[in-house]
């Protein structure tokens, strides 16, 4: 329990160093999303129709970009080596790498998420449930980018390989995501997509761990 | 049961039916060309890094 | 053996969560996610007024007309009530009275104006003289004509 | 396991190999003559969708053939993972585009099949874009194999992905019955029997006979080369320290 707290507060003393990397994920988040506005031009009713999915799309393309960085300088300084063989359980510190990765991209997004909202002119009733998509959606995110991302340690072209491997597995995530928002919308309710985004991410949560220390074992062999 | 016209023809689906078919073969032939120059290709170059082993002398 | 200890209890939270991913995957099925609405959700109000979405059902003996030229009307019905819906465009080879369609658009009114209308085809195959046959001796359980 | 582990030998692999593969071919070739003639000149057209059901004789082996190929790869995957077979991991990289080439037959042909039947190209519906998430899927093993510059490297990281991307193959079986989507439930793998005709059943199975003895045939025409390789990699760099 020890080490994972030393663990926790060198990853989070880490992040918080670069902070100007979970500056430049928001900053692409938004940018992205008001390029779409650019590019479909301003009429409002347009940018409502579209707006939760451009928004989850730019959220999934934000962390994909804060991704690559979640082992490789720990894989090109050695320190991963030492982590693989610490008395720790490897799938624990993966777990706790995660959860700060998420804490300083994830969180980041949905704090900007509602200025998006706005801009967007996403209708008042679908933001709350939005914000769930997110805070459901956004972990799945991290837990199995961290997969990719640990496959990809010391391959050629790591970034855009990353991208290919993880975001056809983010469909479903992006699907249900987007789905809830138009569900509310429906008069349906969004209970079915919820309750599904939640499945997705208790699943990641006990598969993605695993096998992410399984990859990382191999990149330190 | 059908007249070999119209089996041909596919009355008006001829459009979708065949290119399928066209399709199916030019993926499976192509992948059996590729996968036989493969084999070809290693085996020759196989047979020349043998013959140079047991050239260069230990 | 602290080490197996640790494994088995790793091996224990995993089927928990993926217990509990299970369940919630499941109680969401319950709640019936649908790719598209019903005539009775239509007659229960239960659809929006001014958005597109997609009403599926079968469509109904004997309603399609097609004699306002490019325009088809039709209704499309689960047996318990019924939807017009009036369509401008090519319909799909499989629309026929009694096929299952998936339709996209908007209520006007009391009318479904649809854009887009897909026909839903059921996993039976046979060759047209047995369907005859079949429906001759009465032996016949599909709801297509 | 005792006979898995002689199977496993490359040089016993290779001498049956070339024993099986000419049946192979003989059998593949006679399976998709009898199966191309029932399905294009000798089986009736369907009491609703006319002509085009002759898709289906295409369409159905290939979608079957992408999930056997996928569980086969994982299958191989894990057992060269975790009993470290050298050959496992030959059989599942050399099932990779064959598998990848079955799925991309399956979309396209669905899709030409899509457009008259149901009026419309493509859905996003459940069936279909777990199909198109499962060419991807082979698309990232063969890229995540091929990034590494140490064969042995790309092999299990690409094999933890197929295992890990595994759970995307029970959702393409289950996913007609899960959702109420335009995609119609399965007609020959079903509770109560098939439903459909024996006059298209025989065409399809016909198919489905051939579509899986070509692939047999071309795994082991592929595992070939992919052994002649790994021989021809270990020579070279055998030369190179000399």
């Amino acid at each position: 329990m020890k080490g994972l707290m030393a663990i926790f507060r060198r990853e989070l003393r880490l992040a918080m160093r670069q902070s100007t990397d979970s500056a430049m994920v928001v900053a692409f988040f938004i940018i992205a999303v008001v390029l779409f506005a650019f590019g479909v031009g301003p009429e409002p009713n347009m940018l409502a129709k579209i707006g939760p999915g451009v928004i989850w799309v730019a959220a999934l393309l934000a962390a994909m970009l804060s991704m690559d960085r979640l082992f490789q300088s720990d894989h090109d300084d050695g320190t991963l080596e030492l982590l693989v063989l610490a008395p720790v359980a490897l799938e624990l510190t993966v777990c706790v790498k995660i959860l700060v990765h998420w804490l300083t991209t994830g969180l980041p997004l949905i704090i900007a998420a509602p200025l998006l909202f706005v801009m967007m002119n996403v209708p008042t009733e679908i933001w709350p449930v939005m914000l769930y998509t997110l805070l459901l959606g956004t972990p799945v995110l991290s837990l199995i980018g961290s997969v990719g991302a640990a496959l990809v340690l010391g391959a050629r072209r790591g970034g855009v390989l990353l991208s290919l491997l993880v975001l056809p597995l983010l469909i479903p995530v992006l699907i249900f995501a987007v789905g809830a928002g138009d569900a509310v919308l429906f008069g349906q309710g969004a209970k079915a997509n919820l309750l599904l985004l939640g499945g997705m991410f208790l699943a990641s949560l006990a598969l993605a761990p695993w096998a992410t220390a399984q990859a990382l074992r191999e990149a330190v062999a | 049961m059908t007249d070999t016209y119209s089996i041909l023809s596919m009355t008006e689906h001829a459009g979708y039916v065949w290119p399928c078919y066209a399709l199916a073969a030019v993926l499976l032939i192509g992948l059996v060309v590729s996968s036989l120059n493969g084999l070809r290709k290693t085996r020759i170059e196989l047979e020349q890094a043998e013959k140079n082993i047991v050239r260069t002398p230990q | 053996m602290k080490r197996k200890h640790k494994r088995l209890t790793f091996v224990i939270i995993a089927l928990l969560l993926l217990g509990g991913a299970a369940a919630l995957v499941l109680s969401a099925f319950e709640e019936n996610i649908v790719f598209f609405m019903s005539p009775t959700d239509v007659a229960a109000d239960k659809v929006p007024h001014d958005r597109r979405f997609r009403l599926g059902g079968l469509v109904e003996e004997g309603s399609v007309d097609r004699s306002a030229g490019k325009t088809v009307t039709f209704r499309i019905t689960d047996l318990s009530n019924s939807v017009n819906v009036s369509y401008t465009g090519i319909l799909p080879d499989l629309f026929r009275e009694g096929q299952g369609v998936v339709s996209e658009g908007k209520m006007v009114g009391n009318l479904f104006v649809a854009d887009e209308v897909l026909a839903k085809h059921d996993e039976n195959y046979m060759p047209p003289e047995v369907a005859d046959a079949l429906k001759k001796s009465g032996q016949w359980k599909g709801n297509a004509k | 396991m005792k006979m898995l582990h002689q199977f496993a030998n490359p040089t016993r692999f290779l001498r049956l190999s070339t024993r099986v593969e000419p049946w192979a071919l003989v059998v593949t070739v006679v399976c998709f003559a009898l199966g191309l003639y029932y399905a294009l000149f000798s089986s009736p057209v369907d009491y609703q969708q006319g002509h085009t059901v002759r898709i289906m004789y295409i369409h159905v082996p290939a979608a079957w053939m992408a999930l056997f190929c996928y569980t086969a790869m994982a299958v191989s995957a894990a057992v060269a993972l975790i009993w470290k077979h050298a050959l496992a991991d030959v059989a599942a990289k050399s099932t990779a585009p064959i598998g990848a080439v079955f799925t991309l037959l399956a979309l396209v042909t669905g899709s030409l099949w899509g457009k008259p039947m149901w009026g419309t190209w493509w859905v996003w519906d459940a069936r279909l874009t777990s199909m198109l998430v499962l060419f991807f899927l082979y698309l990232g093993y063969m890229a995540l194999r091929d990034a590494f510059d140490d064969p042995a490297r790309g092999a299990r990281a690409s094999s933890i992905l197929v295992i890990v991307g595994f759970v995307n193959v029970p959702i393409i079986k289950f996913s007609v019955d899960w959702w109420n989507t335009l995609h119609q439930p399965s007609s020959v793998f079903r509770m109560g029997g098939p439903k459909i005709h024996p006059d298209m059943l025989v065409p399809l199975l016909l198919m489905a006979a051939a579509f899986q003895f070509y692939y047999f045939w071309l795994l082991l025409v592929r595992m070939r080369r992919e052994l002649m390789a790994q021989r021809l990699r270990a020579l070279r760099h055998r030369q190179a320290e000399h």
